[in-house]
This record gives C-alpha cells, structure tokens and sequence, in this order.
C-alpha cells in the first residue's frame, strides 16, 4: 500500500508544529494546508510577499490583487500581513521562515537537492528554489518515492543540477519518511503495509533502519479525501 | 507646486529610448503595468534590457513587448512560466538573450542598486550552475557569492493609489517588486488605479515615498489582468 | 493559540545572560524601549555588547544600563550626543569599547544580519578613520569598503500598536531602527503601547510582521520618555 | 559687511529649486526652513525616517513620537510620510535626496570635507554625516568664513579627519559664495560691500574670481530677521 499525494501531504502536515512560519512549494506541498487542523496555528509564508496565506479563493469571490506563488488566488487569515519582495526575502534568506516544504526531481543521500532543472530542457526558471534550499533550516521534501518512469528520485548523487548541496532535512514520500543524516539516510516510516526492504528496493542510496521505524500514521480517508492508493 | 501627474501613459513612456534597462514591477497579475507596458510597445524602443521576475503572459503586455522582438536580454527568476510562449519561442531560437537570477538575489540586487550599495555576498547558489564562475568567498565558515547590484533606466511600475507628488500605496500582494524597482532607476514611472488629493494617503502607510517617483499616470486596469477563470483551473 | 504576550517587561528579558549582545532601537526618544532596557538593568545581565545608534540619555534607560557598568562595548553612531554622560564618561577611563560606525552603514549592517547578506561594498568611509584597515575594492570606478552584517542575541524594540501573534506598528518617527532590528537577532522582544487583537492592525500596514518577533510586552511609557521643555530650549 | 548666520541660510534656501529633496544638517542648515519661500514646494527629509518635515511643533504641542535628526519636536507638511532607517539611507546613500546642506569645520580646495571630528576630541560620533558626504551629489557647505578663532576653514589641504574625500560643491559663507570645480575654487559672490580680495585675505586656499562674481543678494532683513550683520 503507498500514499496518495494527499496522503503524502497529510503526512507532511502532522509534523508542522504550532508557531510555525512554512513556505510550501508547487506540487505535493500546495495540498498540505488542506490537511492542518484548525486548532494548530501554523503561518503560510508566500514569497510574493505575504505571511497568513488561507485558503484558495472561492469561485467568483478572487481578489484580483491577491494571488500566492503559484499564481492561484487565495484568501488571508486574520492576522496576515503582506510587504514587499526584499521583507519576504529577508525570511527566507535570513532564515526566519522555519520549515520549508518543497517537491523534488532528485535528492542525494548527502542532502543534495535537485528541483529546478532538467538537464536539456529547454527554457530554465529557478524562482525561489534556490533562496529556500538555500536559506532555510527545515527544508523538507515532499514527492513521490520514484520517477514517472519508476527509478529511483532518492541516489546516491544527484545527475540533473543542483539547487543546493546538503540542504534536505527529510524526504516524504508515498511510501517512506526518511531522514537525512550526517551519516546517511535513516528510514523513520514506512507506508503501512510496506516494509524497510520493500522502500530499499526502490532507493538508490543505502538507508539504514531507525531502530523506532514505524509504520506511517496515515488513516485511509480524512474527509472523504483519500490518503491511501 | 510640484506635479508628478502625466496624462496618457504614451506621454509617460516616451523618452525611453533603444537599448535602455528597463525594471518592470508586478508578480503573477498583482503589480504588473500592463497599461505603460503597452505604451511602451506602440511607443517603439527596440534593444531593451528589461528586468522583471517574470517574462509575462501571452500576446500582451511584457508577453507581447517580447513577441514583437524589442527585448534584446531578460534578467528574471522565472522566465518559463505557463503562458510565457514569445519569451521561449525566441529563447529556443536564440533570439533572446537570458540573464537567469534566483527571485531572493534579483530583489537584493535590485535593492543594492537603489541604495547605493556597490555589491554583496549571499550563499544562494554557491555550488550551483547559477553561481558558475562568479567569485566567492567562505564568511563565517560559509560559501557566499559576490552579486552585484541592478540599476535601470527607467523602472516601470503599478500602485494602487498615488498622489501627484508620487507617493504611492499597494493594495494586497500588488506591492511584491514594485516598491524596490522604484528606488533603482533614473526615471520612475508609476500606473495607479487611483490619483488622490496630498494627503490622503495616511503617512504611516506610504509604501513608495514620492522622491522615488518622476511620473504618476492614472490608468484603467488592463482587462487581461483579472483573469479567474485561470485561478480555477489551478484549483482543480 | 499562539501567544507571545508576556506580562511584564522582567520576564520579557529574564533570559539575557551575561556577554550577550543586544539591539536597542530608537532614535531621540521615539521608539525607544525604555521600559525593557530598564527591566534589564533590574535584571543584572553583564559585560554585554550593545548595538544601537545613540548611547542613551542621563542615568535612565540605556544611559543607566552604560552608567552601572553593564555594557562591555558599545557599537553606534553617535554616542557622543548631549545627555551621554555615562558613556563619555566610561569611554574617557577606557572602560568601554566603542565601534563607531556611520549611521547608514549601521542600519544595513543590521539588515544584512537580518536578511542572511555575508557582507557588502559601501563607499561610505572610504578614505577616512573609519574604514582604515578594512578591506577596499574599485567598483564601477568607485573605491567601496567591504562591511559585515550585524547580529544580535536579543533585540529590544518599542512599537505602538502589537497583537499575540507579534504583529507590530509604529506611529510616526517610532520606527527608525526598529523594524531592521527585529529581523536581526535570535530574540526580539517588543514593548507597546497597545495590545490589540488580532485583526485588529490593517494588513497592508503593519510594519514588521510576527514572524520576527518573540514577546511583546504592553508597558506605560517612560516618564523621561517626553520631554518637552529640551525641545523648547533646543529651538532657541 | 557680513551675513548674520541667518542670512547665510537665506542665501542657500535661494538656490534650493522647486521638488528638491533635502537634508539640512546641524548649525547653520538648521535655518534653512524659515527661508524656504512657500510657493516653492521643497521636501526637507530627516535621516531618522521622516520625508515632509514642516515647521517646529508649538511648545505644547509637541507630539513625543515626532522628532527631527538633531532630536527637536517638529511638524509634518501634507504629502510627508514616514519610513524606517533602512529606506531613510537608501534615499541618502542611493543618491535620491537630491542636495545636502552641511556645516563644516574645513573644507579644502579639492572638495575634501571635514566636519564630524576634531582631533583630540574626546569622544567621538559620526551620526550621518559620511553617509551624507558620500551619497549626495549637491553636498553644499553652509558655515561661518573662519573659525571662532579667526582662521580660515577654507583650506589647502584639511588638517582634520575627513568625513569624505572631494564630496563639497559649493561653500556658502558669511561673505561668500564658493564654487569647487575640478580647477579649484572659483569666487561665485562676495557679501555686499566686501570684494574679492577680502575674502581672498581670510581663506587659505587661492580663489579663483568668476567673470560674472557679484554680490550676493541677501537683503538687510527678512520678516524683522536681520539677515546683514
């Protein structure tokens, strides 16, 4: 059994912790706010520049004047405030943003990450990437364990371009939570129903097994979201 | 008495000239001067630079000062956004050069070349293709690079509400580049929904004070700009 | 629910220890946390480093702190302004070190710190006492000295207006070096005038955001905050 | 005759042009406001974050959280806005304040600026002044020909530490109007009833008369200030 992308998401936000401040990238970490429990406050950082992102507009109700990142509009929380581009830099450069929750093509046993580039692709872009992986200290990954084509996304070095070397803190994905380490990758969870082994098969770099490696604490549903594949 | 005020914004677009730097404010629709940016495709300045997060949407506005082929070189962070096809097309031809800058160091060298600051030293993208061949040295036990501030001709920028001695304010997310492109230019060129009497602008809450601004031109918003239908195909 | 809201200004700054370097914002008397540094007097902390544009006034506040011996070594601006008695004093029998820095130079140096910039090139100082023995280089044409960022272990602010979640605004000149600062230290503590809810400060108007802020204390101002009948001799 | 510390402000505040952005220093450019005439709409800007600054407050007016650089209670003109330092020093080290009227202690002939330390002082301070000498283009000296001693402080070469290397434009003093230019000094006024070779006797670097040199049209008094000492 693996996770679904939302399932990957939920996972993503059990460990965001109260008093939070967490930029989230495109792909798999858009879908976290969905998944933070209304008790928890936890603050969305757009780099665009405003801090207390909610949630998407409703249709008919947009703002014209307020979109996030991606470019999708959005609504503000009480207690949002929005500034210019060099204020929303300075968090993320200077490290004030305190989890950064973004998706991955590649990342290394060495925390080496690799999300702006393709090799050979045509026209690049690299927007915030680089500030994030740069600057901030929770950097985690979200994505799916292996690529489109079934290889492997976690390696022992990354082959497409780098973002930043040793910046990822820990890697969710459908089937696993690892840990990166100074000594390597630890695996901390499994998908339920998967074992270490099973996770291994489809990760290049060695992981070794934390000795409390557990099950992942994903329920099937949450509000008629499916979590489980 | 001082008045920043100019009519059309053809007349406040008219001096630039072939081959000048030009900033352009705005992130995803918020901020951009779709309406100056216009002026400045009928207005004909060809060989620009143009500094700007991104390389605009389709046939208009930045899109479409690109498409008509009038931007030798684009400095950006993003410039293969959905919808950005003049920009690839000419970039896939070599039509188009690219100065390729992460957003955090594009708005701090925007910033450094408002304030007066010859360059700086930031880790972002030491290692890293973005960073090749640029010189670094180890600060506190890290790698940082040397950038180097951007400065512009002209910086072309939108505000919410604007006074004619150039004070400005943003409303939501329209303020992201646009108060920091203002201080890094020569001439400084504001589009705003609003003129309103000196004054009315609360002072605590100026964003752009006026000694940045050298034009205020009061515009009806471009109707691309607004675009929902997009943000709910995005939601899907 | 995310509070920062402590109740009063001792426990606010019970955590200093000795040796820390701490910011002080403020500029003359707007926006100066007098309450806090008065805490910290109560508090003991000694042989700290102080960061702030002026050295106080008097035997109050940070004058009072430089007075009791506290501060190891000052960095600022203009320590030498009238009512600066305790620290000429001290700096006159050797007994506190002292940076100078110029003002400009001062305040990017803390938004360096702020904003994760290893350094940067000014020309300010240049050729003077100031910049001597530092490093130097030609850009543009123009000789610039390489400065490094400032960072503190707490910063102490005063605001006027804050909320639980640390949200802050500053009323007219109040917000001088005060909204930098808090980008730039492990704990920023922030007294106010008002605490309000949340919601409650405009969006589009707060100052410094919580984020950067850790404990905001509502405090009556400072009987030597004011001081009306100075000005009035000033303007003889 | 000379000019009364007010009249040499008089003779500045002529020369500020309409939509100028300033900054008045300490000593004599603190006198500059009275003289500004009010059809000219001209900004006086404060380095502690203030664009706008108007009048002194009345006593009993004053307001506790609205003080200028020198720290003295003021008002605020409609249009004034108010910033932190950061963007304060942007506009003075970016360049945007557009003159600067300083006091000075030397000023040598090459434009060399002396005016924030006396050596032998014994204890220092530079506030903005070098940020100012170093950022501004029209940097304006605003002071009294010779020091309290009878010496000039128009000089060869400054015998004090510098505030900024070839920063001055132009000397406004009691008895004269000073040009610096590439070639030296160049004698732009004289006050009325003196003439060249007087203000030559009390300064120390050699002048250079200007074809049109005239007489600087300070009247006897302003509004009952005496202007002509």
């Amino acid at each position: 059994m693996t996770l679904t992308r939302e399932g990957v998401a939920y996972r993503v936000a059990c460990d965001l912790p109260e008093g939070s401040y967490v930029n989230l990238g495109v792909g798999i970490p858009t879908l976290i706010p969905t998944f933070l429990p209304a008790e928890k406050e936890i603050f969305v950082h757009s780099e665009n520049g405003i801090l207390g992102v909610g949630p998407y507009a409703e249709p008919g109700a947009e703002d014209p004047d307020l979109v996030n990142a991606t470019k999708e509009y959005i609504t503000l929380l009480k207690g949002a405030s929005v500034f210019d581009h060099a204020l929303s830099f300075t968090m993320i450069r200077g490290g004030h943003i305190t989890h950064s929750v973004i998706g991955a093509m590649e990342v290394a046993a060495n925390g080496d990450l690799a999300n702006w580039r393709v090799p050979g692709e045509k026209v690049p872009g690299v927007g915030g990437a680089m500030d994030l992986a740069f600057g901030i200290h929770n950097l985690y990954v979200a994505m799916t364990h292996v690529n489109n084509k079934g290889a492997p996304k976690i390696l022992n070095k990354c082959t497409f371009p780098l973002t930043a070397p040793r910046c990822v803190r820990r890697i969710y994905t459908d089937i696993a939570l690892i840990e990166i380490t100074p000594d390597g990758l630890v695996l901390r969870e499994v998908a339920p129903g998967l074992d270490a082994k099973a996770v291994q098969a489809k990760t290049e770099a060695p992981l070794r097994v934390a000795d409390d490696c557990r099950d992942m604490d994903v329920p099937a549903e949450f509000h008629g979201i499916r979590l489980r594949a | 008495m001082i008045d920043k005020t100019v009519a059309t914004c053809s007349e406040a677009v008219a001096k630039v000239f072939d081959g000048a730097t030009i900033m352009v404010g705005g992130f995803g629709s918020p901020g951009i001067p779709s309406m100056l940016v216009e002026a400045l495709r009928k207005q004909g300045a060809k060989n620009l630079v143009v500094i700007s997060n991104n390389a605009g949407s389709d046939d208009w506005g930045l899109g479409g000062l690109i498409q008509d082929g009038r931007v030798r070189k684009l400095v950006a962070s993003f410039p293969n956004s959905p919808g950005a096809d003049a920009f690839k097309d000419l970039y896939m031809k070599g039509e188009i050069e690219l100065e390729l800058v992460p957003q955090g160091t594009l708005i701090e060298r925007i910033r450094a070349g408002g304030a007066g600051i010859g360059g700086f030293y930031t880790p972002t993208g030491v290692g890293t293709e973005l960073a090749a061949g640029k010189e670094t040295r180890v600060i506190n036990g890290r790698e940082q690079v040397l950038e180097s501030p951007l400065y512009a001709d002209f910086t072309l920028i939108k505000a919410y509400r604007g006074d004619r001695l150039g004070n400005l304010t943003y409303r939501l997310a329209m303020r992201n580049f646009n108060p920091i492109m203002a201080t890094a230019a020569d001439v400084v060129i504001a589009e705003v929904d609003e003129l309103v009497p000196v004054g009315t602008l609360g002072l605590e809450e100026i964003h752009t004070p006026g000694i940045f601004v050298d034009a205020v031109v009061k515009v009806e918003r471009h109707p691309r700009l607004f675009e929902p239908q997009r943000a709910r195909r995005a939601k899907k």
